[in-house]
C-alpha cells in the first residue's frame, strides 16, 4: 500500500514538473503565479500522501504550507503588481 | 545510490549554481536569490550528514537538525535586512544594482 | 560538578551576558537612557575583561567554561587563551573610547523630553551589539557558534555603515552585507563538511581528529576564502573603503579597528589551532601573497586619495595585509616560528588603537573645519594641536617607527622572516613601511607647515574628545614601550606544539 | 474489511491524481488566463479533496483525520479567495 | 529500484531545475516565483531526509515568509534596472566563473561520495541524557538544553537584524509605523480570507509551540506561522503595527530574550551553571522559555518583513 502511495506521489511530482513549464513560459505574471499556486497544492498533496504512508509529521508540514501559500498569493495580489502585464523578455522572443 | 547521496549531490550542485548566480547577476535582488540557493545547498548538505548519522532509534542526528533550524532563521534575517537596504537604496537612487554612484564631492 | 561563582570561567559568561543585556536595555529604555545604559555596560565590560585577563595571567592557562554543564562535543565550550584575552582587552578599550567620543555626534531632538532620534538609538544599540559579537568571536570554541558570532558582527556592522542614510552609504552597506553573507556561508560550508568527516564542531576536539588530505584542503580553502572576504583581504577588498569612509567617525573607528579583525581572528584559530602546521607551506605562501597585494595596492591607492577619511580607509586595506604575512612567516618553510603569530597579533592590536584614534581624529578635524580635503589641511597643527599630535602618533605606529606598537609588530615579523630565511617578505615589509610613510606624511607634513595660513575653525573642538583620541594613540604607543607583558600574555594557554617552540 | 478500505484508498487517490493531471494539462493548453484560472481551481480543489478522502481510512486517530480535512478546507478557502482576487484584478486591468 | 528512491531522484532533479530557472531567468519576477516553488520543494526534501522539524521551518520561513518578502520587494523595485543591465561581463571572465563554480561543485561531490563509513554522529550522545531534559523531541533538547547558547544568540541575531531594518527609516519617520506593501483597500474577499485564515493560523502556531517539546515543531516554526498571520493581517488591513518607539512594543520584543537570560542566570543558583536547568524541572523551564520566546520571535520575524517605519504614502498607487 505504501508503494501505491509513493507511485501516486511520483505521478503528482510529474504533474508538478509539467506545470513548472507554465511558470517558465508565463507569459503574464498572473500565469506564473497561478502555476505556482498549483505547484503549492501539488506539494501539499505529496505531503498528505506521505502522511498517509505513516509519516505523521508530514501533515503538519502540509498544514503550514496551506496556510502560507495563501500568504504568498495575497502578497502578490496586493503588492501593486500589474498582473496582466507580460514580463519584458516575452515581448521580444 | 542512497537517499543521502542523491541529496548530497543535489546540494553540491546547488552551491555551485548559486555561486555562479551571485557572481554573474548584476541586480542585487537576483544576487540575494542566488545567495539563498547557496544557503539552502549548505543546509541540505548538513541535513544529508545528519541523515547519515542516524542511530540509536533516531532517524538522524538531532544536533545537525537543530543547527540547521538556527541557520535557516539566520539566513532569513540576513535576506530581510538586505531587502530592506535594497528598497531604501532604490528609493534614493532609482537603481538596484551595485554599480557605483558618483562619489561625494564634499568631505563631511 | 558545581562551579562556584568566583571561578574566573564565570566571567566568560558575563562577557557575553553583559553586552547582550545592554542591547535589551537600550531597546527597552530608548532615548537618552540608551546612551547611559550603554556607557555603563561598556565600563562594566572593561572590568569583566580585566578580570578574565587577570585570570589567564595568574594561572598561566586558558580559562574555560562549559555552558549548562554540557561538555563538547554535545555542548558548547567558551575558552579564553592569551590571544582571546588580548583581543577582548583591545575591544573593551576601543569600544569604551568610541562610546565616550560619540555623544556629541548623536544629539537628541531638543523639543521633546526623552524622545529618541533614529541615529542615536541605532548607534548605542549597535555599540553593545558589536561588543557582544566580538567577545563571542574571541570566546567561542564551537564552529557553529562562531558562525552565529560572525553573522552578529556583520549585522552590527552593516547598519553602522548606513547610519547617515545617504545613497552612497546605503550602497556601501549593501555591498558590505553581500560580501559578509557570502563569506560566512562559505565558512559555514567548511564547518559543515568538518562535521561530516569527524562528527564534532569543537575546535580543540577537531584538532586531534583532522588528517591531511584533499578533503581537508578543500574545507580549509572554503573557510579561508570566506573569512578573507569578510576581512577585506586583497583582492576581495573592494567593499571596504566606501563602507569605512562613509560611516560616522565613531562607527568608522569600530568598523576599521574591530569588526574586520573578527574574521581575521578566526583565520588564526583555523590555521594555528585547528590544523597547526598541517597545510603545505605553499598554501601559506598564497595567503602571504594576497597580503602582499593588499599592502602594495592599499598603499598606492592611499597615496592617491583626495579625502582624509578615504585615505585612512585605504590604509586599513594595506595594514590588514600585514596580518596575513603571519601565515607564511609561521609556516612558510615547514618550521613553525612563534614570533610570526605574536607579530601578527601585535599588528592587529596596534592597528586597532591607531586606526580608531585616526578615524576619530579625522572626525574632529572634519567637524572643526567643515571638510576633510587633504589639500586644504595646511597649518592644521596650529589650530588643532592635540588632535594632530594624536594623529601623528597613530601614523607613526602604522608606519612602524620605533617605539610604537606598530614597530614591534613589524620587527617581530621581520625577525621571523630572517629566522625562516624568507627574505622576500622582509623586502615587502620594508617597502610597505615606505608606502605608509608616504601616504601618512602627505597629511602630516602640510599640517605641521608654518608658512601657510591655517584653516578657520567653524566649530569649537571638545577638549574631552581630543583627550579620548589622544588616549587611543598613546595606547598604540604604549604597546611599543612595554611590549613584554602583551607578548607574554599572547603565549599563555596556547596549544602545546607552539609553546615548545617558544624561546 | 481492510481490503475494502484499501480499495477505497486506491480508487479515490487515483481519481485525485487524475484531476491533478487534468488541471495541469488545462493550465498548459487553455488559451487565456481566465480559462486557465478555471482549470486550476477545479484541479486543486477536487484533486486534493479526493486524495484526502482516499487517505481518511488510513489514519489512526480522529485528530489526524481532522488535520487532513483542515488542510483541504484551508486550501479550498485560500485558493478560491485568491483566485477571486486575481480574477478581479485581471478584469480591472484588462478593461 | 525502490519507489522512494525514484521519488527522491525526481524531486532532486526538479529542485535543480527550478534552481537553474531562478538563476537563469532574465526577469526578476519569474525568478522570485521560482524561488517560492523552490522553498516548497526543499521542504519536501527535508521530509525525505527524515527531518520534519527542519521541513516545518523551511515551509514556514523558506517558502512562505521569504516568498511574501521577495514578492513585495520585486513589485517595489520594478522590472528594469537603469545601470545594471548595461554592463556586460566579458567572455573570459564568464568562462573563469563557470570553471570556478564547476570546480566547487565537483569538489563537494567528491567529498560527499567519500564521507566516512559509518558516519560520525552525535545521535547516540544526544540520546543518552535526553531523559534528564524531560523532553521527548531530541531536536528541542539540542536547541534548548545542550546548545541553548546558540538559540539565545540566534534570537539576538534576529533582534539585531530587526533593528538594522528599522535603522533604514528616514530621520523624520522614526516615530512612524512599519508598513508592509501598499495601503490596503478596505473590504472585499481579502478581509474575509484574513478573518478565516488568521484564527486558524494562530491556533496552529500555538499548537506548533506546544507540541514542539515532544513532537516535531517548536518555537521557531510556531513563531514563523504567527508572524505570517500578522503579515497577512497587515496586508488585509485588519491588523496594524504600533510605532517602533512604542513602549509596549519594545517590552514585548525584549520579553522573550530577557526571560531566557534571567532563567539562564538562575542556573547559576540552582545547578551551578549558566543555561543549566534544575533536574526534574527541566521540561517546565524549557516550556517556559519557549512560551516566552514565541511572541517576541513572532513579532521580530514579522517586523523584519514589514520593513522600516514609513510615512503613509499620500497619493494612491
Amino acid at each position: 500500500m505504501t508503494e501505491f502511495l509513493f507511485v501516486a506521489a511520483i505521478l503528482v511530482l510529474i504533474t508538478l514538473t509539467l506545470s513548472l513549464a507554465r511558470v517558465l513560459r508565463g507569459p503574464a505574471k498572473v500565469d506564473r503565479m497561478m502555476a505556482a499556486q498549483l505547484l503549492g497544492t501539488g506539494g501539499i498533496a505529496i505531503l498528505l500522501l506521505a502522511a498517509g504512508s505513516g509519516l505523521k509529521a508530514a501533515a503538519d508540514v502540509a498544514l503550514t504550507l496551506a496556510l502560507l501559500s495563501a500568504l504568498a498569493a495575497v502578497a502578490f495580489v496586493k503588492s501593486g503588481e500589474r498582473l496582466a502585464t507580460r514580463t519584458k523578455n516575452d515581448k521580444q522572443p | 545510490m542512497t537517499i543521502p547521496t542523491i541529496f548530497g549531490i543535489c546540494a553540491s550542485l546547488l552551491i555551485g549554481l548559486g555561486l555562479y548566480g551571485i557572481i554573474i547577476q548584476t541586480r542585487v535582488l537576483r544576487k540575494l536569490l542566488a545567495f539563498n540557493l547557496v544557503g539552502t545547498g549548505v543546509f541540505l548538505l548538513f541535513g544529508v550528514i545528519g541523515r547519515r548519522g542516524a542511530g540509536g532509534g533516531l532517524e538522524g542526528d538531532p544536533v545537525v537538525f537543530g543547527l540547521v533550524i538556527t541557520g535557516i532563521v539566520v539566513a532569513f534575517s540576513a535576506t530581510a535586512l538586505a531587502v530592506a537596504i535594497l528598497i531604501r537604496l532604490h528609493e534614493e537612487t532609482g537603481d538596484d544594482s551595485l554599480v557605483d554612484e558618483p562619489p561625494d564631492e564634499e568631505g563631511r | 560538578m558545581f562551579a562556584s561563582l568566583t571561578d574566573s570561567g564565570v566571567l566568560l559568561v558575563f562577557a557575553l551576558v553583559l553586552p547582550v543585556s545592554g542591547m535589551l536595555l537600550a531597546l527597552l529604555t530608548g532615548g537618552r537612557h540608551a546612551r547611559t545604559v550603554t556607557l555603563l555596560i561598556l565600563l562594566a565590560n572593561v572590568v569583566v575583561v580585566g578580570g578574565i585577563v587577570g585570570g589567564i595571567w595568574q594561572t598561566g592557562q586558558a580559562v574555560n567554561y562549559h555552558l549548562g554543564g554540557w561538555s563538547p562535543p554535545l555542548g558548547i565550550e567558551l575558552r579564553a587563551d592569551g590571544l582571546s584575552g588580548a583581543m577582548m582587552a583591545v575591544t573593551a578599550l576601543v569600544s569604551l573610547a568610541a562610546g565616550l567620543y560619540a555623544p556629541p555626534s548623536f544629539r537628541f531632538p531638543k523639543s521633546q523630553e526623552n524622545r529618541e532620534s533614529r541615529m542615536s538609538f541605532v548607534f548605542w544599540y549597535l555599540l553593545s551589539a558589536t561588543v557582544a559579537a566580538m567577545n563571542l568571536v574571541f570566546l567561542a570554541q564551537d564552529l557553529f557558534t562562531l558562525y552565529v558570532a560572525l553573522e552578529l558582527v556583520a549585522f552590527a556592522g552593516v547598519p553602522m555603515v548606513a547610519l547617515s542614510g545617504s545613497a552612497n552609504t546605503l550602497l556601501a552597506a549593501l555591498r558590505y552585507l553581500i560580501f559578509a553573507l557570502i563569506g560566512s556561508i562559505f565558512y559555514l560550508l567548511g564547518a559543515v563538511l568538518l562535521y561530516g568527516l569527524h562528527g564534532t564542531l569543537d575546535i580543540s576536539l577537531l584538532a586531534g581528529l583532522v588528517e591531511p588530505g584533499p578533503s581537508l584542503w578543500l574545507i580549509l580553502a572554503f573557510m579561508t576564502v570566506g573569512l578573507a572576504a569578510k576581512t577585506a583581504l586583497f583582492p576581495l577588498h573592494i567593499w571596504l573603503p566606501p563602507a569605512h569612509a562613509g560611516a560616522p567617525p565613531a562607527a568608522s573607528a569600530l568598523l576599521s579597528a574591530l569588526v574586520v579583525k573578527a574574521s581575521f581572528f578566526l583565520v588564526i584559530r583555523l590555521w594555528f589551532d585547528l590544523v597547526p602546521g598541517l597545510p603545505a607551506p605553499s598554501a601559506s605562501q598564497v595567503l602571504g601573497a594576497m597580503g602582499a597585494g593588499a599592502i602594495l595596492f592599499g598603499g598606492v591607492l592611499a597615496l592617491r586619495q583626495a579625502r582624509l577619511k578615504l585615505l585612512i580607509a585605504y590604509s586599513t586595506i594595506a595594514q590588514l595585509g600585514y596580518l596575513f604575512l603571519a601565515f607564511p612567516l609561521a609556516f612558510g618553510m615547514g618550521v613553525e616560528t612563534d614570533g610570526a603569530l605574536t607579530g601578527g597579533m601585535f599588528q592587529a592590536m596596534a592597528h586597532a588603537f591607531a586606526k580608531a584614534s585616526m578615524f576619530m581624529a579625522a572626525g574632529l578635524i572634519a567637524e572643526a573645519i567643515g571638510h576633510d580635503r587633504i589639500a586644504d589641511l595646511g597649518g592644521l597643527g596650529r589650530v588643532l594641536p592635540v588632535t594632530c599630535l594624536a594623529f601623528g602618533i597613530a601614523a607613526l605606529s602604522l608606519i612602524g617607527v620605533p617605539p610604537t606598537g606598530g614597530f614591534v609588530a613589524k620587527w617581530l615579523l621581520l625577525e621571523a622572516a630572517a629566522i625562516s630565511g624568507q627574505w622576500w617578505w622582509a623586502v615587502l615589509l620594508i617597502l610597505g613601511g615606505f608606502l605608509a610613510g608616504g601616504y601618512m606624511f602627505r597629511v602630516i607634513m602640510p599640517a605641521l607647515a608654518r608658512d601657510v595660513t591655517p584653516p578657520t575653525l567653524i566649530a569649537p573642538v571638545s577638549r574631552f574628545r581630543e583627550a579620548v583620541v589622544l588616549a587611543l594613540a598613546l595606547a598604540a604607543l604604549a604597546l611599543g614601550l612595554f611590549p613584554e607583558a602583551p607578548t607574554e600574555l599572547l603565549a599563555l594557554g596556547r596549544p602545546q606544539s607552539l609553546e615548545i617552540l617558544s624561546p | 474489511m481492510s481490503t475494502v478500505l484499501d480499495l477505497l484508498t486506491i480508487v479515490f487517490v487515483s481519481v485525485g491524481v487524475f484531476f491533478f493531471v487534468a488541471g495541469t494539462v488545462g493550465l498548459l493548453r487553455f488559451p487565456d488566463t481566465l480559462t486557465r484560472l478555471h482549470a486550476l481551481t477545479k484541479a486543486d480543489n477536487l484533486g486534493l479533496g479526493l486524495i484526502v478522502i482516499g487517505l481518511l481510512p488510513r489514519v489512526d486517530s480522529p485528530q489526524d483525520a481532522l488535520k487532513l480535512i483542515l488542510v483541504w478546507a484551508l486550501v479550498l478557502v485560500a485558493s478560491s479567495n485568491s483566485s477571486q482576487l486575481i480574477a478581479r484584478k485581471v478584469r480591472r486591468e484588462e478593461s | 529500484m525502490n519507489t522512494d528512491l525514484i521519488f527522491c531522484m525526481g524531486l532532486a532533479l526538479l529542485i535543480l531545475g527550478v534552481a537553474v530557472f531562478v538563476v537563469g531567468s532574465r526577469e526578476p519576477f519569474p525568478a522570485v516565483v521560482g524561488f517560492v516553488i523552490f522553498g516548497l520543494l526543499v521542504s519536501i526534501a527535508w521530509m525525505c531526509l527524515s527531518a520534519p522539524d527542519v521541513a516545518l521551518t523551511e515551509a514556514a520561513i523558506g517558502g512562505g515568509v521569504t516568498g511574501a518578502l521577495l514578492l513585495v520587494a520585486t513589485a517595489r523595485l520594478g522590472d528594469s534596472s537603469k545601470k545594471g543591465q548595461k554592463t556586460k561581463t566579458p567572455m573570459g571572465f564568464h568562462g573563469l566563473v563557470i570553471l570556478l563554480c564547476v570546480a566547487v561543485s565537483a569538489g563537494l561531490i567528491a567529498v560527499v561520495l567519500t564521507f566516512p563509513e559509518p558516519a560520525p554522529t552525535l545521535a547516540l550522545v544526544a540520546l543518552e541524557p535526553l531523559e534528564s531534559t524531560g523532553v521527548k523531541n531530541p531536536v528541542t533538547a539540542v536547541l534548548l538544553a545542550y546548545r541553548a547558547l546558540d538559540t539565545l544568540l540566534e534570537t539576538v541575531v534576529v533582534l539585531l537584524a530587526m533593528a538594522g531594518v528599522w535603522s533604514l527609516a528616514k530621520d523624520s519617520d522614526w516615530s512612524k509605523t512599519p508598513l508592509f506593501g501598499y495601503s490596503p483597500e478596505p473590504g472585499g474577499p481579502l478581509v474575509l480570507l484574513a478573518k478565516v485564515l488568521i484564527p486558524v493560523g494562530v491556533i496552529f502556531g500555538i499548537y506548533m509551540v506546544w507540541t514542539g517539546s515532544d513532537h516535531p515543531g517548536g518555537k521557531f516554526q510556531g513563531a514563523a506561522i504567527l508572524a505570517a498571520m500578522g503579515i497577512l493581517g497587515l496586508v488585509a488591513g485588519v491588523t496594524s503595527v504600533p510605532a517602533v518607539t512604542n513602549a509596549k512594543l519594545r517590552w514585548l520584543l525584549v520579553l522573550g530574550p530577557a526571560v531566557f537570560l534571567v532563567v539562564g542566570l538562575m542556573g547559576f543558583l540552582s545547578v551551578g551553571y549558566f543555561l543549566a536547568w534544575p533536574p526534574g524541572l527541566s521540561k517546565a523551564v524549557i516550556v517556559l522559555i519557549e512560551v516566552a520566546l514565541t511572541p517576541s520571535l513572532a513579532l521580530m520575524l514579522g517586523l523584519l518583513v514589514a520593513g522600516p517605519p514609513r510615512q503613509l504614502p499620500t497619493s494612491n498607487s
